[in-house]
């Protein structure tokens, strides 16, 4: 490709928006609207005969590389099965103290993680797992998260009460660990 | 030295200042532009440079550069202690100093490294525009109960305990503070209570310099004076000691 | 190119992050791990050889097509796109000190550095270069800081082993300490 060609795919791919000709032509003061016309061109046909995955689109009065619509899907596709999303560690601490001690205010929960959880909480509630349950009484009156009945659903819970105690959680885990399966809820009672 | 001229010199000190991220970093510079070894400072030389560049700083901005001007004037001050030839048990008091410089230029060494690969990152542009997220915010989750145990698991391994009551973070430090105080009287006459605790200062280095200043007081190395109620506190060197 | 590479360079245009290697092997599942890796190799080749103004960089585990350095300034002045802010000194001299040391405790940063270092984790923090890794025994329980893969993104580095060992810096500490020279920082490949 020629230097000009270069430079203008480098410009269009860091552009967050399509780029108008006169803007590219205003990257290389040396080059005239027709060698950028050109060079345009040519980014263009190389894209096509040494079959990219891209390819240069002229949209609303500008240029953009576009990934080819034949690969959209197969992208899509695996975003879409990419595995099943998996909570981050934190998202799940946090969520597992709101199990635990809910109702239970932001700050509690910050006091025991040590950092701030705004934006895990608003990730927990678009997820539908916690949810708003009231307000605290005293300074500023703070919400107070708890966990939602989809919270019940994901874990196979039949209530919260099903949880195992904090003290009877190492031999919880060594029960999960060993069968390593879902637990059936048809324990006690 | 009149007012103005020393209002020039503290300003471009503080600019000055600014070039160092911190007393060690100061240092170093010195050891370097003296072009002696770190594993052998000239105590004394070393020392008294570092204190003609701290003076007439900003003092209540400098607690930090203090602290190491105390620890130099320590050291000179051991180092100076008579001691026989063949004592095998003397131990060079600038051994931990030098310990900390050594660290503290490894560590920098690794700023260039970061430095050098941040700018040839910097240089590169990644893909500018971003096609719409076209997976919806409701992907199924992956949740198991052994990860929500184990979640908790953490938590209560990380929590302090008890749960309800969170520890203080850090204990009182009142000989830091003392070592502070002496070494802003050191190079000040009198001094105020804005000199020596930071407008930001956390409670426990409130507390701290508050009982520091006390215990200081008790020892008649300094005298504190308020010239009427809530009055600004005047903190300054005890002639009387100063004399002894 | 082949399909596989022309998919695969689809879904590199597609994203602006590092793309994990697993997750571009999901793209086909019919494609080996193998196949994969050369499609890869094919991508850069092509990439270099052709002369593109792009090329694909292997960074925080995964891979990204990212502008030739060449071009940077003039997609700037162009105002196309914005470098990035640079990290200040006291927080490259925390950064280092934790990519080394994780996980560690903020008393511990401060006794390397011998400044107080809590607004700058604070910053770090935010900018999700850092994040809290744990809680040490003894008083207080302090928090433990460690490295993100964002850190990795941002220094453009494949893993922390590609940062020099630390007995390496210590041999050129001896050689810095009596020369009085800077050292070379030459990255590890």
């Amino acid at each position: 490709m020629t230097p000009l060609a270069k430079l203008l795919e480098a410009a269009l791919f860091a552009s967050g928006r399509p780029i108008p000709t006169d803007e590219l032509a205003a990257l290389d003061e040396d080059s005239s609207a027709a060698a950028v016309a050109a060079a345009l061109d040519e980014i263009r046909e190389h894209y096509d005969v040494e079959g990219h995955g891209v390819e240069l689109v002229e949209i609303a009065g500008g240029w953009q590389i576009l990934t080819r619509a034949e690969y959209t899907e197969a992208i899509e596709r695996a975003q879409l099965a990419a595995r099943p999303q998996r909570l981050s560690g934190a998202a799940l601490e946090t969520l597992a103290i709101i199990a635990y001690r809910q109702p239970i205010s932001r700050a509690d929960i910050e006091e025991i993680r040590g950092v701030a959880v705004g934006g895990v909480l608003k990730s927990l509630h678009e997820r539908g797992l916690i949810d708003v349950v009231g307000r605290a009484e005293g300074l500023g009156r703070p919400l107070l998260y708890g966990t939602t009945p989809l919270f019940l659903e994901h874990f196979a819970l039949r209530h919260l009460e099903e949880l195992p105690r904090a003290d009877e959680l190492a031999i919880a885990l060594r029960v999960v660990a060993s069968s390593d399966a879902t637990p059936s809820p048809n324990a006690a009672e | 030295m009149s007012a103005t001229l020393e209002a020039e010199s503290t300003r471009t000190f503080i600019v000055e200042l600014d070039q160092f991220s911190g007393p060690l970093d100061l240092l170093l510079t010195l050891i370097r532009e003296e072009e002696v070894e770190i594993t052998d400072i000239p105590i004394a030389r070393i020392c008294e440079q570092f204190l003609a560049r701290i003076h007439g700083l900003e003092l209540s901005d400098a607690a930090e550069y203090l602290e190491m001007a105390a620890r130099l004037l320590r050291i000179k001050a051991q180092m100076l202690l008579p001691r026989s030839q063949d004592d095998e048990s003397w131990e060079d008091p600038r051994a931990e100093l030098v310990r900390r410089l050594l660290e503290y230029q490894q560590m920098r060494e690794v700023v260039d490294v970061l430095e050098d690969r941040s700018e040839e990152r910097r240089n590169r542009f990644a893909r500018g525009w971003l096609p719409a997220d076209p997976a919806p915010p409701s992907s199924p989750l992956a949740l198991s109960l052994p990860e929500l145990l184990s979640a908790v698991d953490r938590v209560l391994r990380v929590a302090t305990r008890p749960l309800l009551h969170d520890i203080v973070p850090r204990a009182l430090d009142v000989d830091g503070a003392m070592a502070t105080i002496r070494a802003i009287l050191s190079v000040r006459v009198m001094a105020r209570w804005a000199d020596v605790v930071r407008p930001n200062a956390e409670p426990w280095q409130v507390l701290s310099a508050l009982l520091a200043l006390l215990e200081l007081a008790r020892r008649g190395e300094l005298k504190l004076v308020q010239v009427r109620p809530f009055a600004v506190v005047e903190i300054s060197r005890d002639a009387a000691s100063e004399a002894a």
